[in-house]
């Protein structure tokens, strides 16, 4: 990975981290951590650990879900 | 800027779009117009998945990215719309 | 043999062609298959765009349809050639049955261009311009103005009709 | 002091400081925050090559997740 991927990668993850501390509505939340994980999935898979990224990418939109059912009840 | 090969060009397009639909994804006020943005950078990265590291597996893990994100996208729109109660 | 960056144009174009005209094929605009669908398609009515346009855009975000099909497809031919594309395939399948969608568009999608992306690479072009081509058709519909693009693709859905 | 390195602790950095002060003060608010620092200390992880600790820890913090989930309904329906 060469340094202008890296810093593309690094900047969508920046992005992602600020927003979601930024927003107040829990669904933009949701929605900036989605762009947080897209940054984090490319170093992984640079790193060849592959079944470990496809684990991950499984793994992460069942964890938003269950914050999902959390944010239904609070905000009916 | 000395021969770049074809495999480079491609990738640094789709990160581009990526980082401009990210950003875009940050700038839209609308809950619900966000989501396409979304699917846009996920696009973006399952493509660069797969330019990244041309291996055999590469194609299980962007697949398995896309398919989670797009369930993602899934279950924050029928969840924002009132839940899956009204669902069919 | 044109230079990359016309092969990219060139390739966005044939995989634009071919997943709208597939999606339109199997109905995509017609209605909103999940509720999520319908929310977006009525957000981007309200803002100015049309409705079926809206649905088509609702149900891509919504489920892998063509569009993903064809992404994948390409990472497969340019990973693994034609194994690579199949393989691609059944994967939009399965993901397809995750969103409880019915399959079919995502399936004949990715078989089609699977097909459509090797020919053209014994003809001089590489998967690899057919990727970034897909990410650059997606950006057309999905990433630019949703309301221009809501309204071209109900234009060409009252063309099907 | 690879850029993963960095980044993970950027992002530990950032997400434990916004779990503590909340720009909201409620459960979802500091819930979702807590998925930064999870995420950084994954990718420390990857610095250092562990691929089992990156598989136990993904799927432990979405067991971890749901647990959260249930406590704070169980506590809301309580009040």
């Amino acid at each position: 990975m060469n340094e202008l991927l890296l810093g593309a990668f690094g900047a969508l993850l920046v992005l992602g981290a600020g927003a979601t501390i930024l927003e107040h509505d829990p669904y933009k939340k949701i929605i900036s951590l989605s762009v947080l994980i897209a940054g984090i999935i490319p170093f992984i898979v640079d790193r060849g650990l592959l079944d470990v990224a496809t684990a991950v990418a499984l793994i992460a939109p069942l964890s938003t879900i269950f914050i999902l059912m959390a944010v239904r009840r609070a905000t009916p | 800027m000395e021969d770049i090969t074809t495999q480079e060009i491609a990738i640094l397009v789709c990160v581009s779009i990526g980082v401009i639909s990210a950003v875009r994804v940050i700038a839209e006020r609308n809950t619900m117009k966000k989501l396409p943005f979304l699917n846009v950078l996920s696009f973006a990265i399952a493509g660069s998945l797969a330019l990244l590291l041309p291996d055999p597996l590469t194609i299980l893990a962007a697949a398995a990215y896309f398919v989670g994100t797009t369930l993602e996208s899934n279950a924050i729109a029928s969840s924002y719309a009132g839940g899956p109660k009204n669902d069919e | 043999m044109p230079g990359d960056v016309e092969s990219i144009l060139i390739a966005a174009i044939i995989s634009w062609i071919l997943f709208v005209s597939i999606d339109l094929l199997f109905g995509l605009p017609k209605t909103g298959g999940v509720s999520g669908a319908r929310e977006i398609a009525g957000e981007i009515e309200r803002e100015g765009g049309s409705l079926h346009g809206g649905y088509m855009m609702g149900n891509i975000v919504c489920s892998p349809d063509a569009s993903a099909g064809t992404l994948l497809a390409a990472c497969g031919v340019y990973i693994a050639g034609i194994p690579g594309g199949l393989a691609a395939a059944v994967l939009v399948y399965v993901g397809n049955r995750i969103c409880y969608d019915r399959g079919y568009a995502g399936t004949t999608g990715a078989l089609a261009a699977t097909f459509l992306i090797y020919g053209f690479t014994t003809i001089g072009f590489s998967a690899a311009h057919f990727i970034a081509g897909m990410v650059i058709a997606i950006l057309t519909i999905q990433g630019i103005s949703h309301t221009h693009a809501s309204r071209l693709l109900s234009r060409l859905w009252g063309w099907r009709t | 002091m690879n850029p993963e390195f960095v980044l993970g602790l950027f992002l530990i950095l950032a997400g434990t400081v916004s779990v503590a002060f909340p720009r909201r003060k409620d459960y979802i608010t500091r819930l979702i925050n807590l998925e930064i620092p999870a995420w950084g200390l994954l990718l420390l992880m990857l610095s250092y090559n562990e691929a089992l600790a990156l598989l136990t820890f993904g799927a432990v913090t979405a067991l971890t997740v749901f647990i959260f989930v249930r406590v704070i309904q169980k506590r809301e329906g309580e009040a």
